[in-house]
């Protein structure tokens, strides 16, 4: 990899939401890349710090808004992973803010933007290249 | 088995023009594993149709990569296709190029289109059939709560042809309908007597669920009756458990001898024969608090009313607001004002005494901007609207959850109105909180569908789909305490080992347990970490 | 005036005792003017071991300080620090020093103090160690061989008579009691109905034992309000803190003192208690306003 | 169960600073039943160290894996294939399988991931309970099943101690319940108060005689 944003996006809203950006003609970077999780819960440590490791210059977990996870609790654990996840980064040395969660519904397209432009942005400041 | 992958490509009618698809094709088709690579206008439509058909059938691929548009939109055609064309469709993996590539970004995406080809190609690598089997369900359903909402729908279930078993707690039916009156006492006596009709409809009373176990299709249920249980099984199960009313001991001077009653009990009093002494003024107070009133307003509503007619007492309602966006609200808050019923305004609350065997209610009426003084021969109380008495016991019987006031079901888009966590199991009605009779009757409605839909004979589900690896699992009961849905459970694999084994018929398909098992020992197809990793390793590899 | 604690446990009406906290390091001439000012004024002077599990110089050289200087000490005695063999060695030397009394306690845990990483001892909890004190008193040590020469110490401990739930408390008392102790002095106690209580269950037990009111004088609402979240055992009533919160600016402490002289004096006037023992922590050269406040113009 | 936890990464990067291949090996009975010592925690400290290594510009080569009971050596020796192939071994399982690696593969240095702490049941989801001391002197007829000796924070044999929070909740933390309050309750409910009445003695720490060993019957 180098310098992308791999987002884990839940089938049921950012999924949804990133095609309704590219439906609406709303632009996100280039660098993006998706994969599609049938519930942000499915998203462990391991899938976050490889994609680290593999030079992504941040991760994503996109889930479903608090209280609206098809399956409960999918999007406070993932939550809860990607909180973890930063705690293993920074231990090591490594910007935790490359890491983040983000909830929005289906219909959101532009929360979805805003997102991905905020970790661009987030990455940007900090300097730090992969 | 050689893995052998076929490769569409779809420019949507030659509208992706950010796409060069001739250099994507070229930079594929020399891929070790892939057959070919073609490139269609319109995959959707017919001719994609025949041109995958033929494809697939005479190159005998094993895998198919399609990159068009969003799999929301194309997935389950495609799948489907594969089907027909005796392709387990798990061998199948997308590309999401159009909304998330082409139409996402300015200027040429070539690049990136290829990478995310390739994310999907090298998923396709690892797919693995998923199988399906035709699972015997039972059809018979169990429906608990002999209220308006358990009589209703189980009436409508059994004209469908579904024999119901209706258990109520107390020994008659008529739940919470045996407190009203006015419009709502003639319901009450016609659904009963036509529940008891019912063939398909068996009634249990002074019965209650004592457990229940398995899952959607399969559940047993422990009934209890007096001392004695019984084991049952069913296909479904729906909750019709009501609410219960009370009013607020702190909110009223409720003493003996004070004349302050709970809807209640003017229910009992308009039942029995008409006093000698009619009341001459009637006070009615709701709206106390700023919670949900739809409940209150209602009853406060329609007692109002049938006291006017039955007693011609002179009325005076005191509430903050009158909520009318229940179904009939407003019709009977403009038939109250019509016949004479006084509303009265207030924003702090009223003080209630008593008064020589009367209630003096003082209050400022904002409208009036005036302090009003009142005595009255009778009040009827607010009474707050409450989960009904056994709900704690019965959500953590079922492992499901209530919201912080204690009804069932959270307000989740997903699963509402009336289904719950567990598959299979339904609750209806003001048991999901303060509702007004239009959206009970929608949440009978709902249900109805939702089982018949559920129980049709010949439901097949993919066998596997999330699986234990019972020689990796270490019996740590993780996945049984996280599953959201009650699916997985403990079962013994031979003489020594004990494993956790997925429900495929309870399963809902979100993954939290193969990402929690501390062992690694489960694995979901299509979704499993080495195709989550092969993709995350494709990216920028190209 | 006599100076047998013991003695005076037995014969007057009502007991005052205070207590002395030892401090950080080997300068106690701060100690030492506690001790001028004070064991005149009391029955008895109470040296903390390590209060607080804070590390601090130790009880029995302060002892051996008030000894010296014509006052009575208490020796108080945790669990945490020592093993069986510790806690029966620095008995002996006590007692071949002078010290009369000894106060029988388990101790705070190790994590409230400053060196929260030391291994915490407990290999006895206060109830054992009342046993043993007596097995020490009846000339044997705790492996059963004679002593050359034993000890006759008077033996308190404490108890904490406003815990929720009091039922387990008192039955940890009742085998203190039956264990055989000279007077208990009790934790800080705001509410007298509970001491009162604590009382009845008490003398169902033992007619004879001495029970001291703990008191600790709270030096303003905020103090109290730490206390209640913070000290094991300490429960300040809401009124209380009231009472504390309307004093004006600066008179907080003034105000904590008066509550504490008027909870002694009812104490004393009701005949609720045998006397009373004042923790005021930091602020011992105040003790005397306590003294003043509860009317006790001690001879 | 066994319940250890994660050591500090710096404290294992430490270690395993002069190797350039480490074998990471995990257990698949106690410490992955507490989230601490499965394949998927061994997954997440392998990379959590490539990465700290390629931070420093460095590499290192990661081996993965679990035994069936890392305090086994017939169990162990399964791994020695992947053993010889390293320089070093890092395990996370509890004390007892570290050493037990450590002495089947002599010659390899074997560090700890791990710290075993205590010897516990899980409370629900993701918490385990300490509640055995191994104090080899099992003293819970007395007190409902319930040990005051690693339950309460002074291990008090006739407790309560007198700083019983409001609640029954123990003095030096407010989130734990007091283990006498606890006994009380449930001796309570048996009618078998009379055992809280009695009183304990001194326990006998030489229960176990250290270093221990148990030679069972071979029957």
């Amino acid at each position: 990899m180098n310098g992308e944003i791999v987002a884990f996006c839940c089938e049921h809203s950012a999924y949804v939401a990133a095609d309704a950006a590219g439906k609406q003609g709303l632009h996100c970077p280039e660098n993006l890349r998706i994969i599609r999780v049938p519930c942000a819960g499915r998203v462990d440590i391991i899938h976050i710090l490889k994609a680290v490791e593999e030079g992504a210059v941040a991760v994503l977990v996109l889930g479903c808004e608090d209280g609206l996870c098809q399956h409960l609790t999918g999007n406070v654990r993932a939550k809860e992973r990607v909180k973890y996840s930063e705690t293993l980064l920074k231990e090591i040395g490594i910007d935790g803010r490359r890491v983040a969660m983000f909830n929005l519904a289906a219909n959101a397209p532009h929360k979805f933007i805003q997102a991905i432009n905020e970790m661009n942005e987030r990455m940007k400041e900090s300097g730090e290249e992969k | 088995m050689q893995i052998k992958m076929g490769i569409f490509l779809c420019d949507c009618g030659g509208s992706l023009k950010n796409i060069d698809f001739p250099k994507i094709s070229g930079n594929l088709e020399n891929l070790e594993d892939v057959a070919f690579v073609d490139i269609s206008h319109n995959l959707c439509l017919e001719e994609g149709t025949r041109a995958i058909t033929s494809r697939v059938l005479t190159e005998n691929v094993n895998r198919v990569v399609i990159a068009a548009c969003s799999p929301e939109f194309c997935e389950r055609n495609f799948a489907g296709l594969l089907e027909k064309l005796r392709l387990n469709p798990n061998l199948l993996s997308l590309a999401n190029i159009r909304e998330q590539c082409s139409w996402a970004h300015e200027g040429d995406v070539t690049g990136k289109a290829l990478e995310l080809i390739m994310m999907a190609a090298d998923r396709a690598q690892l797919l693995q059939p998923v199988e399906t089997k035709e699972i015997a369900v039972n059809n018979e359903v169990l429906v608990v709560g002999g209220g308006f909402c358990g009589m209703k729908s189980s009436l409508e279930l059994s004209q469908l042809g579904i024999r119901t078993t209706l258990i109520e707690r107390e020994s008659t039916l008529g739940g919470k309908l045996r407190e009203l009156e006015g419009f709502y006492s003639s319901q009450r006596e016609t659904m009963i007597k036509a529940v008891e009709k019912e063939e398909n409809i068996e009634i249990l009373t002074s019965t209650e669920v004592a457990g229940v176990e398995g899952k959607i299709g399969d559940f047993s249920v422990r009934i209890r009756k007096g001392k004695k249980e019984t084991l049952r099984s069913f296909g479904a199960i729906v909750f019709a458990t009501g609410y219960k009313t009370e009013v607020a001991a702190g909110d009223f001077p409720l003493k003996p001898g004070v004349n302050i009653i709970s809807q209640e009990r003017l229910a009992q009093l308009l039942q029995a024969p008409t006093p000698e002494a009619k009341p001459d003024t009637v006070g009615f107070i709701f709206d106390l608090s700023d919670e949900n009133s739809r409940f209150p307003t209602l009853a406060t509503l329609n007692s109002a009313l049938t006291v006017k007619q039955r007693w011609g007492s002179e009325i005076y309602v005191f509430c903050k607001n009158v909520k009318v966006d229940s179904e009939g609200a407003e019709k009977l808050y403009c038939e109250a004002r019509e016949q004479g019923v006084v509303f009265l305004k207030f924003d702090e609350k009223p003080t209630i005494s008593a008064d020589d065997g009367r209630v003096k209610i003082e209050a400022k009426d904002v409208l009036l901007g005036e302090d009003v003084t009142l005595t009255c021969n009778l009040v009827v109380a607010e009474e707050k609207f409450l989960p009904s008495e056994g709900t704690k016991g019965l959500s953590s019987l079922l492992k499901i959850r209530t919201d912080p006031q204690g009804f069932y079901q959270e307000e989740n888009v997903h699963l509402y109105p009336v289904s719950s966590e567990r598959k299979g199991v339904f609750f209806i009605g003001n048991c999901r909180g303060d509702l007004g009779l239009g959206r009970v009757l929608t949440d009978i409605f709902s249900v109805v569908a939702k089982i018949r839909e559920l129980l049709s004979p010949g439901v097949v589900a993919e066998v596997d789909r999330v699986k234990v690896d019972p020689q990796k699992c270490v019996a740590c009961l993780t996945c049984i305490r996280v599953c959201p849905h009650n699916a997985v459970q403990l079962v013994q694999i031979d003489s020594e080992k004990v494993a956790a084994d997925i429900s495929q018929l309870a399963c809902d398909r979100c993954g939290i347990c193969a990402a929690i098992c501390p062992a690694k020992a489960i694995k979901f197809e299509g979704y499993s970490d080495e195709q989550i990793l092969a993709q995350i390793k494709a990216i920028g590899a190209s | 005036m006599a100076r047998d604690f013991r003695e005076i446990l037995k014969t007057k009406d009502f007991v005052v005792t205070a207590e002395a906290a030892p401090l950080k390091g080997s300068n106690i001439e701060k100690s030492l003017e506690h001790i001028e000012l004070l064991k005149d004024k009391v029955d008895a002077l109470n040296v903390t071991d390590n209060q607080s599990s804070v590390m601090r110089y130790p009880s029995i050289g302060i002892c051996l300080l008030i000894k010296e200087h014509g006052g009575e000490p208490v020796f108080q005695m945790t669990c945490r620090d020592r093993n069986r063999l510790a806690l029966q060695a620095d008995l002996l030397f006590a007692w071949s020093r002078g010290v009369r009394n000894v106060l029988c306690l388990t101790g705070d845990s190790i994590v409230v103090g400053d060196h929260i990483e030391a291994k915490p001892v407990f290999d006895l909890d206060s109830t054992q160690l009342i046993h043993l004190v007596h097995t020490l008193n009846s000339g044997k040590d705790m492996a059963g061989n004679e002593l050359n020469g034993g000890t006759d110490f008077c033996i308190g401990t404490t108890a904490t008579p406003s815990a929720d739930p009091i039922e387990p408390q008192m039955l940890r008392v009742r085998k203190k009691l039956e264990a055989g102790i000279d007077f208990i002095q009790t934790q800080a106690v705001y509410e007298l109905d509970e001491l009162k209580r604590f009382m009845e269950f008490v003398r169902k037990y033992d007619e004879k034992v001495k029970v001291l009111l703990g008191i600790v004088p709270a030096t303003g609402a905020k103090m109290a309000k730490y206390m209640n979240e913070n000290v094991p055992g300490i429960f300040v009533p809401q009124y209380m803190l009231d009472e504390l919160a309307q004093a004006p600016k600066g008179t907080g402490i003034a105000k904590g003192i008066e509550i504490a002289g008027r909870l002694i004096r009812q104490a004393k006037e009701e005949k609720l208690c045998d006397g009373t023992h004042i923790m005021f922590i930091g602020k011992e050269e105040r003790v005397p306003e306590i003294l003043e406040a509860a009317g006790l113009n001690h001879s | 169960m066994i319940v250890a936890e994660r050591k500090p990464i710096k404290e294992i990067i430490q270690m395993i600073a002069p190797y350039k291949k480490v074998l990471l090996a995990g257990c698949e009975t106690c410490v992955a039943i507490c989230w601490t010592g499965g394949e998927k925690e061994v997954g997440i400290l392998a990379s959590q160290l490539r990465l700290a290594r390629s931070k420093e510009g460095k590499k290192i080569g990661t081996v993965e894996t679990t035994a069936e009971r890392q305090c086994e050596k017939e169990m162990v020796e399964e791994l020695r294939d992947k053993v010889e192939g390293v320089e070093a071994v890092l395990s996370l399982a509890c004390g007892a399988g570290i050493q037990t690696i450590a002495e089947v593969f002599e010659d390899k240095p074997v560090f700890p991931a791990v710290n075993t702490t205590f010897l516990g049941s899980p409370e629900g989801e993701g918490v385990w309970l300490e509640n055995c001391g191994a104090c080899g002197d099992c003293f819970l007829d007395r007190t409902g099943g319930i040990c005051p000796m690693v339950r309460c924070a002074k291990g008090i044999l006739n407790g309560p101690c007198g700083g019983t929070r409001k609640g029954g909740k123990c003095e030096i933390d407010p989130d734990k319940d007091c283990a006498w309050v606890l006994i009380y309750n449930r001796l309570e409910k048996q009618g078998r108060l009379d055992l809280m009445e009695k009183y304990y003695p001194p326990k006998n720490f030489r229960a176990v005689k250290r270093p221990g060993k148990m030679e069972a019957i071979k029957a």
